[in-house]
Formats: structure tokens, C-alpha cells, sequence
């Protein structure tokens, strides 16, 4: 990876740090309707994967959905006045961050169904098929949608079809309380992917670069007709699942190393080591980013509630 | 039945012929429509042949089969409608739409509401319901209230080959998930339909006989046992109005409130279990909206609350038919 | 309020509490019951709190979290009814019934008819359902009108402490399997609830209020919205008699029209859509077996036919509310 | 396997493979009411299988069940009754061919939704280890089932819980009129094992012995604790899907191959050559079970059906 593309990778890894940061902020301040899953801990999955994707390339995402939209390009305003609520949200404040969508840079929206977006993913790459086109598809899930029905299925018909879909498990080793070895045998979920023929491969989560390098080989793979692969990411949240939730059922050991892992820290010590960025690049970056995330936070905050009527519209097309 | 507005010729074809008729010349008017299902291409032609001659026409791509994953089948289908396609899923029999009601019911119908209009998702999904074949509990069923609760839905109910094709060919050019219902029994009748293209719009009920005395409401199969008991009660002087809604969602309040202020009296008829089901909406709706015009209680004729039994004298027993039209109307005239 | 009929002492606890004791009751008595679910066990205790201490209490084997894998709850559930277990199976919400469609309509519902009794289907469904609480389109529905739809299913709606408590422990001891619903907004309510052991029968409504003017049957959390506006009303001299059906399937239908022959006019609440929702089959119903004693149009009170939006004053706007109710009942009276 | 055994399966495949061809022969007559699907060609599984299961001990079936029935143990009368829908079947008429069951001998009864009895059969595995018991429960499916969500739930959670629980595919190559390389990428479905962490075996279904020997193993580690397996079993299916399927969609080649590799013919063959059975003793047999098949028959046929209120009984225990 050159240097360009790593300082790129990680101001997407720090935007989405800070933004989420910023909801913590704000839902202390009791003005985020409902709940929150956040992504701090799991930045280098969604940059890493979408570094790779073009502007038309899709992506779909799930209730943890914020860094899948800001890597993908969305606009951090926007996303901030839908997960407030918003007029000048995403969806005008229907959806809220558990269905946040911005169609214009590909993001086909998130799903609080746990699971029902990698049917809708395989949707995707088969419309990309019939049209004759070379994009690709990128589809997150958790660990614990690897257990749901639609992870069999959309899969399996990718991989019978050969579809342009690139399969993201991210595995943060939880679904809300329960860890992975209670609800299922194996260790790595890529090994899922012998049971549809399709290439799987295991890579830590928590590294930007291999994550990035993993997800370039199965979108090209992808993109050249050759069909879908299961990508496991393994990562860790920092936070609790959702807003109220303290997380104690996690060994505090566990918790420690895996903050030691920081994804950000990690990119952030292999830029210095290199030289590829000076503390103060480093510290004019974090400025602007920011910088832009105040501004965002504040848009949104300033943005105006839907008029109550504006419920009756969009029912239908 | 309602005649056709147009002055082109009329043929008379199968309901079964109309709906392969509309998906055939659909998917050569606009080539992102396409078919997925289960065993609708060259190899079965649909469990009840209504695919037949398409893969041969359109190729496999086209016409695709699929796995057995209901659930797959409408989230593929959701997917490719969010990004352009206009795709037509099958799905073998209504029953096992409760495979894949979370894709149905949670994301093709919500995500154009979800995501602010953002998306739209043009996706039809054909299912057979409906009993009188013998085939039991899992492979009988009228489910059509279901999706009538189901915000962001379009239901589509026709009762000939007429309506079939003129409906189907809407559902296919619209902008909205629907689900087109159609009945087992209803593939092998026949009626007239016109040579040349012609669409139904949505939410426009049809007179399929006209009366002064009492108004039934029937749909699917049950509009031809309506039609066959008017004809009965006509030889004792009786004029019954059959009112097809054709669509149940949206439904077409009006002619139906019309007819009910004309006759005074309303039966509805649906093969569903009568509970919750097609005729407590319809029901609901008169007594909200019309309730003044009713010059006797509303009776309703449907499933009694049971699963479909297999032996045919059981089956035959609780599937609504002329004789409990006849007998309903009798208790309220 | 009802009182409770026997003379034992009474406390105040929360409809949460009210279920888990009824858990952890027949959890004692019975020791074929068991839970099973996602995240109800000790890490989590259930997404509402409602299994708080019971793994502890019964163990992880008795207490099962689960994958998420709705569909393989439920259908493990139903292999565990028919070979002598009594299961009690947890969805997380009711949204994701969705997601096991199947297993609870056509394999659970069914199983006892199409076997010719051979088996029971001893299965209870606990799942919350109902919006307010800004979490959006897929987790505030309100479906329980498809489950009345389903022949062989059972259908209780508590909406108090004692409603629940009485309801589901009943629901446990009994041998069909029925869908427990539950509402987000109730868990932290207050009522008194007997020290000791009592049961509700099913399909006894409850008079909730009072009132000679006007009925209206309302459900699970609209119940008290319905007591709200009946007390605001009474201010202007209205008698309001509100009726709790408790339980939808099966559904005390002689105390709601004995209600309606009284104060010859009826408005229905509930919170799920409107279309083919539960207040279409409670008006369906009346309009054909009660019309003569309604004095004006029945009135439903229920959500609009929308996706529940995630933006507070979007939600607020369609969940019907004490001034919708009073605004309707102004309608008719 | 002792010989005693060995000919007590050959003559419960005959029992089936007869029993189906008299149902053939009805349906002929236009007196078997709907759809019908026969287990002619792959008597061997049902066969091999419940050989090894005690009474006590669970099946759970699909629409192509009446071998399973047989060959657990249900009779043949009142599997013929059910069948023609008649008040003396199993179901008092109201399930019919594929909704049948036997609970007095533990089968568990017909699913005609495809893979819907997976995780029935989970539970029945979950109620025996609540129950602690030593029971094992048989799960039969199909090829086309292996491709609903419900396989992958149900297996996966047999497998966390370690039930006794043994999931036997029937491959017949097709599902309806698709061919398995049409909607699966994989040649063996056993391999699906290796995503829940089980053992999975491909054995020759059309074998008895060996899927009697195979089963066998799989049981026992069942019933000792050790938690589910997965069976595949290659066969074929001699007649069309169901009732009016000419099965044109297959290769004549194919089905000739098939034909010649008949389970029935195999085993006669083997019990021939090893002097098992005599001509004679092979004549007597097969007279033996034509004749309580047509007894069977005899009695489903003039059996009456179920008088017709009784549609209304039994929706509630
Ligand atoms: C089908 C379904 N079941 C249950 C839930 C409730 N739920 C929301 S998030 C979640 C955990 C998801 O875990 P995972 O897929 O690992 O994603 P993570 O939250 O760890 O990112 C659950 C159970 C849901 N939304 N959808
Ligand atoms: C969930 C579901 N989808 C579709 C059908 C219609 N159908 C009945 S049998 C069948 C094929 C089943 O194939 P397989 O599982 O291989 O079993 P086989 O018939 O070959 O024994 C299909 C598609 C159904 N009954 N259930
Ligand atoms: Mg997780
Ligand atoms: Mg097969």
C-alpha cells in the first residue's frame, strides 16, 4: 500500500473515531433519540474495505452502521442529522441510525434485522450482472448474523450465480452478551465459506493495512467475474452493544488486551514509524477531522424535527 | 364481468395464459424485468406451468431458477429492485411466503419509507393461494390479510384471466413492492382478453354483476361462487351485485360504500380464515364509514378458523362455497 | 380495575416482575418448563430485564440463550413440545417473529390438527411488541393481528401487572401453543399483583372502567390510554366503559357486545396498523353480530397505514394517542 | 451386520418399495386424493437408518415420508388409510400423504414445507437431553433442503447444544426439476458439516449396508453424548417428483445408470451370493409382504372417510 493511501485510510479510521465519539458526546447530552451501536474499536474494517471501492460499487450495512456510511463517502452531516433525527437527515429522519442510507455513493442502507442484509446484498450483485457492469458489492455483517438463516441462503445463491459480492464478517467476538464459542463450534466464520464453495479467509480486524489488502484481492476477484468470498475481520467493540449496556459480560482481561489493539493506534504508530507522517501531520489531521465533525454535530443539532405530518408521506413511491 | 374499454379483439384465454402473457410481454418491453423462483425455468416451467416458454424466449439469465431459500428469493429480489432491476420473484406456493415474511413485510415494504425515498423497489411476487386440490395444511392457504397489514405493500387479488393480465402488467410497471395473489383454481379458467396491451390501474373495483338487493364483496375464487349464487337467486327475483375489489390494497372503498348504499345489504366473501382475515377489513370499513346505509348486519363467508384438512370431505367442508353464499344472503334478506 | 377475586394480599409490581414471576413459578411447579431465547440467560437477562435471575435461579440448561437463528427457536421449541417438554421461547422482538413465520403458522399452530391430535403443541411465544421508544420500522411494530389470522395459535394481550402475571401463567399450564405479547411501554408499569397463586382464564375480557355512553375495547398498551381519555371525559359528564379483552384469541366477544348493547356505540383501540389490523376484527365482528344495538358508525382508533419513523415527533404523530381517542369518540357521540 | 438383520432390512425395503408401488397403482385407480411423492429408489436410507433406532427413539419426516414411516415402524394399513385420506389413517384424514406421523412409534411426523423439520428435529434432540434420556432423534431431508435457512440454524444449534441428533441428507440429485450443481457449488453435501463443526460423511445411499453401518456409528455417538452428525446419502429417485412429473428434465443416461444401481436389486443380489437367502426364501418373502400390502390396501380402501364436521375438531388440545 503506498503512502498516500495509508494517511488516507487512516484520517477515514479517525473521522469515523471522532463522529462516533461525538454520538457518545451527544447522546450524554440526551438529545439521540433511542438506541446506539457504536463502532469504535472496528474502524479498520469498514476504511479498509472501502478504500477499495469505487463511487458506484454498494455497500450494505448493518445496526452498527455509521463507519460503513463514513467510509463509504457519505456526507458526516447528513448521517449526524439522521441519527438525531432530523429533516436534513439521510432519510428525513425516518430511518434514524439503524436504517440510515445515502443511495448517492452506494450505500444501499443499513437493516436492524440482524442478517437481512446479505440476501439483499446478493440482490445487488445480481443486478450488477444483468447490467453488464463492473461494480462490486461489499456487505457487513457480525458474527452473530453468521448464524442466521439469511447468511446461508444469500450466500449460497451468490456463490452458485458467481456474483460480484464480497461477503464482510465482522467478527467483534459478541452479539450483544453472547460470545461466539456459545453459539457456535468453530472458531474462524471463513470457514463457513467451504460450505458454498467460495473462497474464505480469516485476517485481524484491528489492522487497517491487512484488512485493506485482504478486501482488494476478493473485490478484484469480484470484480472479474470470478464470484463472491467471506472475508472474517476479527475485531472487538469498545464499547458496550448498544447505548445502556455496560459490557460486564466480558472478562475485563479480554477487554484490556483487546484495547491495547486499537486499530487507530496501531496504523497511527506504523505511520510514524515509518515517517510517513511527523506528530505534526499527525495533529493537523486530527484537527481537521475534528474540525469537521464539530461542524457536522453542529448541523445537526441546528437542523430542524420533520414537520409531524411529513410521517404520512413516502409510504409508498 | 366488465367489459374491456379498448375496441381491439378479444381472445379467450386461460388466467394462467394472461399472467404468462403479461410477464412475457413485459419482459420484452423493458428488459431489466426479470424472473427468479424456484423451478420457473426451462427444466418445470413453475409448479403450475405459468413460466412456461419463458426461459426458452428470454434465456436463463432471465428466468432463474433458484435454490430452495424463500427467504433469498425475495431479499435477492429486494437488492436488484433497489438498484435498478425490476425483478419478479416467485414463490411456489403463498404458504411459504412465511419463509421469507422479514424480507417482505420488514424490508421491501419499509425501505422506501426507511430510507426517506431514497429507494425505490419495483419488485412483484407472485404466489398461488388457495385451497380445493387436496394438498393440506402446508400448501392451502389464503393469506392475503397479512399483507394487507403491511404498510408499503400493494396486494393485488384478480379473479380472471382478464383482470390477471391487465393487473399484472401495472404491478410490473409500478415503482412498489406488491404481491400479486393468484389461486390454484383460477389458472385453468377462462376468459376474454384482449389482443392488444391494456393495463388495469390499482384500487379500481369491478361490477362482475350488477343488483338492487344486496351487495356481495367477493375475491379470488370466491367472485365465480358469488357470481354462481346471483345467478341462482336471480331465478327467485333477487338481484345480488358482485363488487370484485381486484386490489385490496389500495382498496377502492368507494364502489364498494356505493354499492352497499344502493342494495343496503353486504356480504363478503373470501376463502381466507375468517378471523382477522380479508372480510374483517372490508367489514371494518362499511361499518366505519357506511354504517347508516346497512339495512341488516353485515355477514362475512369465509374459512372457519381451522388449518386445511386433507381428506377431500373435509376439505370441501370448510372451503366457503354457493351453497353458504346462498344460505349467508338468505339470513339477512 | 378489576379486583382479584380471592382475599389474599395484594402488592405493587411491575408488569416485568409480574412475568417473571409467573417464569419463576412455573418454572418451580413444572419442571418440563423451560426457556429458551437470545441473551436471556445470566450475561444479558433478556433485552427488556425480564428473565433477570433466572438463569441464575434454574441454571443454563433450563435458561437457554440462543443463536440468533429465530427460526431454529422457534422450530427447536416445537421439536421440544411434542416430545413432552414445555417450552417457552423468547423473541427478542416482535418484529422478528418475521423471521419464523413458518415454524409458528404452519408447523407450531398446525401440528395438533394435521396429526389428528396425536400431539400437543404445549409452546408459549413471548415477544414485546409496540412503539414509543424511538427505535424505528423494525422494532416497534405490532403484529398481533396476524397471529389472530393463525388457526391453532393463541393470542394473549396483558396489559397490566395482574393481566399478565394471571394470563401467562395460564398459558404455561395449558397444552396449545399461544403468543404471549408483551409491550415495550408496560414492562416499567405498576399494579397490584396477588402474593399468592392465581391464574386468568383465557378469553375473559376485563370491564377496565365502567360507563353507560360508550365502549371501547382497547388493547395491551392503548388500554391505558383508553382509562386516560375515559377520565378526562368524565369531567364533562361521559360514561366511558373501556373492555380489555385480554386475551384476542380466543376472544370474550359476549362482553364486548353486552358492553355495545348497553352504550349502543363503539370505538376500537389498538396500536398495530390499521388495515386488517385487530380493530378490524373486534368491529367486524360487532357489525355482524351486534349492528342492531349500535346507535352510531363503529370508530377505529390505530396507527396509520405507515412504517413507525424513527424521528420523535414522526413517531409521536402516528401512534394513537389519548387525544386521538377523545377526538374519535367526539365523532360519535 | 448378522444375516438375520441384513434380511430383516431387505424385507422392510421391500415393504416400501411394494407399499409405493400400490400407492402408484391407486393413484392410478384416481382414489389417493392430491400430490404424491414416492420413495421408490431410496428404500435403503429409510431402511438402514431406523434398523439401527429403538422404538423409543425419534424420526422427524419430509413429503417423501412414507418410507421413513414404514421403516419406523408405522403400519402399513393405517399409513395406507391416512394416505386416501380415510378416518381410520393416522391423521383421521386430515394430513394425508405429506403430513403423516406416528407418534406411538416415535415418527414424528411429515413437514411439507422443505427443511422445515431440521430444527424440529433439534428440538426433539434438546427435550431428550432436558429429559435425560438416551434417545436419539433421525432427521431426513432432502438435497433441495439443504439450501434453507432452517438446515443452517437447526444444525448449528444441534451442534452448540451437542444433541443427539443424527441429520441425514437424501440426495436424490434433484429438487424437483433442479439438479443440485444448479443451486449448490459443492459436489458433497456432507462437507456442509465443517460449518457447524460435526462430522459429516457421503455414503453410497443406495447401499443399505453401508447405510446401515454408517448410521450406526452416528448413532452411537448420539446417544453417548457426543452430539449431532450429518449424513449424506447419494441416490436417485426412480419416479418423477411427484404425481404428474414425467421427470424429462433428466439425462436418460443417467437414470438408466441409476435404474441398474436399484437399493433393492443390490441387496437381493448380496444376500443371494453370501447364501443368506435361497430363491425360495426370497419367493416367500416377497409373498409375505404383498400380502399384508394388499391387506393394507384393502383396508384403507374400505375404510370410510371421516364424516365431514370433523374438519372442525382438534384446532385447539
Ligand atoms: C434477526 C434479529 N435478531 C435479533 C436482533 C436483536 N439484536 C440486535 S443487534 C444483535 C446482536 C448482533 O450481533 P452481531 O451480528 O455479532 O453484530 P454486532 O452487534 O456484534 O456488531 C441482536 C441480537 C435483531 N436486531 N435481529
Ligand atoms: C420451503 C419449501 N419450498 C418449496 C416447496 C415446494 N417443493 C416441494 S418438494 C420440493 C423439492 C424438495 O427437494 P428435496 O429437498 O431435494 O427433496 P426430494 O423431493 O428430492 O426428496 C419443493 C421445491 C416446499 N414444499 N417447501
Ligand atoms: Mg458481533
Ligand atoms: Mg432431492
Amino acid at each position: 500500500m503506498e503512502k498516500g493511501k495509508i494517511i488516507e485510510l487512516y484520517r477515514k479510521m479517525l473521522e469515523i473515531r471522532l463522529f462516533e465519539e461525538k454520538v457518545f458526546e451527544l447522546y450524554g447530552q440526551n438529545i439521540v433519540p433511542g438506541t446506539i451501536h457504536l463502532y469504535i474499536g472496528e474502524e479498520a474494517i469498514a476504511a479498509g474495505v472501502c478504500s477499495n471501492l469505487r463511487k458506484d460499487d454498494y455497500i450494505v450495512s448493518t445496526h452498527r452502521g455509521h463507519g460503513h456510511c463514513i467510509a463509504k463517502g457519505a456526507r458526516l452531516d447528513m448521517t449526524m442529522a439522521e441519527i438525531l433525527g432530523k429533516k436534513t437527515g439521510y432519510c428525513r429522519g425516518k430511518g434514524g441510525s439503524m436504517h440510515i442510507a445515502d443511495f448517492s455513493v452506494g450505500m444501499l442502507g443499513a437493516t436492524a434485522v440482524v442478517g437481512a442484509g446479505i440476501p439483499i446484498a446478493t440482490g445487488a450483485g445480481l443486478s450488477i450482472k444483468l447490467r453488464g457492469t463492473d461494480q462490486v458489492v461489499a456487505c457487513f455483517f457480525g458474527d452473530g448474523a453468521a448464524n442466521q438463516g439469511t447468511f446461508h441462503e444469500g450466500i449460497n445463491l451468490a456463490a452458485v450465480w458467481k456474483l460480484p459480492v464480497v461477503f464482510i464478517c465482522e467478527n467483534n467476538l459478541y452479539a450483544m452478551g453472547t460470545c461466539q464459542s456459545q453459539v457456535m463450534l468453530i472458531k474462524d466464520i471463513a470457514e463457513r465459506a467451504t460450505a458454498y464453495g467460495i473462497p474464505g479467509v480469516s485476517v485481524n480486524g484491528n489492522d487497517a493495512i491487512a484488512v485493506y489488502e485482504t478486501a482488494e484481492k476478493a473485490i478484484k476477484h469480484a470484480r472479474h467475474g470470478n464470484g463472491p468470498s467471506l472475508i472474517e475481520c476479527k475485531t472487538y467493540r469498545h464499547k458496550g452493544h448498544s447505548r445502556f449496556d455496560p459490557a460486564t459480560y466480558r472478562p475485563k482481561e479480554e477487554v484490556e488486551e483487546w484495547l491495547k489493539k486499537d486499530p487507530i493506534q496501531n496504523l497511527k504508530r506504523q505511520l510514524l514509524e515509518k515517517g510517513y507522517l511527523l506528530n505534526a501531520g499527525m495533529a493537523q489531521i486530527e484537527r481537521e477531522v475534528n474540525d469537521i465533525i464539530e461542524k457536522a454535530a453542529q448541523f445537526a443539532i441546528d437542523s430542524p424535527y420533520p414537520p409531524p405530518e411529513e410521517a404520512l408521506e413516502n409510504v409508498y413511491a | 364481468m366488465s367489459m374491456h374499454n379498448g375496441d381491439g379483439k378479444m381472445r379467450v384465454i386461460t388466467y394462467r395464459d394472461a399472467i404468462r402473457e403479461a410477464l412475457l410481454e413485459e419482459m420484452k418491453r423493458d428488459n431489466t424485468v426479470f424472473l427468479l423462483g424456484e423451478d420457473i425455468g426451462r427444466c418445470w416451467e413453475g409448479a403450475f406451468k405459468v413460466t412456461k416458454g419463458l426461459a426458452e424466449e428470454f434465456g436463463d439469465e432471465r428466468v432463474r431458477d433458484t435454490p430452495i431459500s424463500e427467504s433469498a428469493i425475495i431479499g435477492t429480489a429486494v437488492g436488484a429492485a433497489i438498484t435498478g432491476m425490476k425483478p419478479i420473484a416467485e414463490i411456489m406456493f403463498g404458504d411459504l411466503t412465511t419463509l421469507a415474511m422479514d424480507q417482505i413485510a420488514n424490508q421491501a415494504a419499509k425501505i422506501h419509507y426507511m430510507f426517506g425515498a431514497q429507494a425505490k423497489v419495483p419488485l412483484v411476487i407472485r404466489t398461488p393461494f388457495g385451497g380445493g386440490v387436496n394438498i393440506a395444511a402446508h400448501h392451502s392457504q389464503s393469506l392475503e390479510a397479512w399483507f394487507m397489514h403491511i404498510p408499503g405493500l400493494l396486494v393485488a387479488v384478480p379473479s380472471t384471466a382478464y383482470d390477471a393480465k391487465g393487473l399484472l402488467k401495472t404491478a410490473i410497471q409500478g415503482s412498489n413492492p406488491i404481491i400479486f395473489c393468484e389461486h390454484k383454481l383460477l389458472y385453468p379458467t377462462e376468459g376474454p382478453v384482449p389482443e392488444e396491451d391494456y393495463t388495469i390501474p390499482l384500487g379500481i373495483a369491478d361490477i362482475k354483476n350488477e343488483g338492487e338487493d344486496l351487495t356481495i364483496v367477493a375475491t379470488m375464487f370466491m367472485v365465480h361462487k358469488a357470481l354462481n349464487a346471483a345467478r341462482m337467486l336471480k331465478k327467485e327475483g333477487l338481484g345480488i351485485e358482485v363488487v370484485d375489489p381486484r386490489t385490496l390494497v389500495p382498496l377502492d372503498k368507494k364502489t364498494i360504500i356505493d354499492s352497499v348504499k344502493k342494495t343496503g345489504r353486504l356480504v363478503i366473501a373470501a376463502e381466507d380464515c375468517k378471523t382477522a382475515g380479508v372480510t374483517a377489513e372490508i367489514a371494518a370499513m362499511v361499518a366505519e364509514e357506511a354504517i347508516d346505509y346497512l339495512d341488516a348486519p353485515i355477514r362475512r363467508v369465509a374459512e372457519p378458523d381451522t388449518p386445511i384438512p386433507f381428506s377431500p370431505p373435509l376439505e370441501k367442508y370448510v372451503i366457503p362455497d354457493e351453497r353458504r353464499i346462498i344460505k349467508t344472503i338468505r339470513e339477512i334478506i
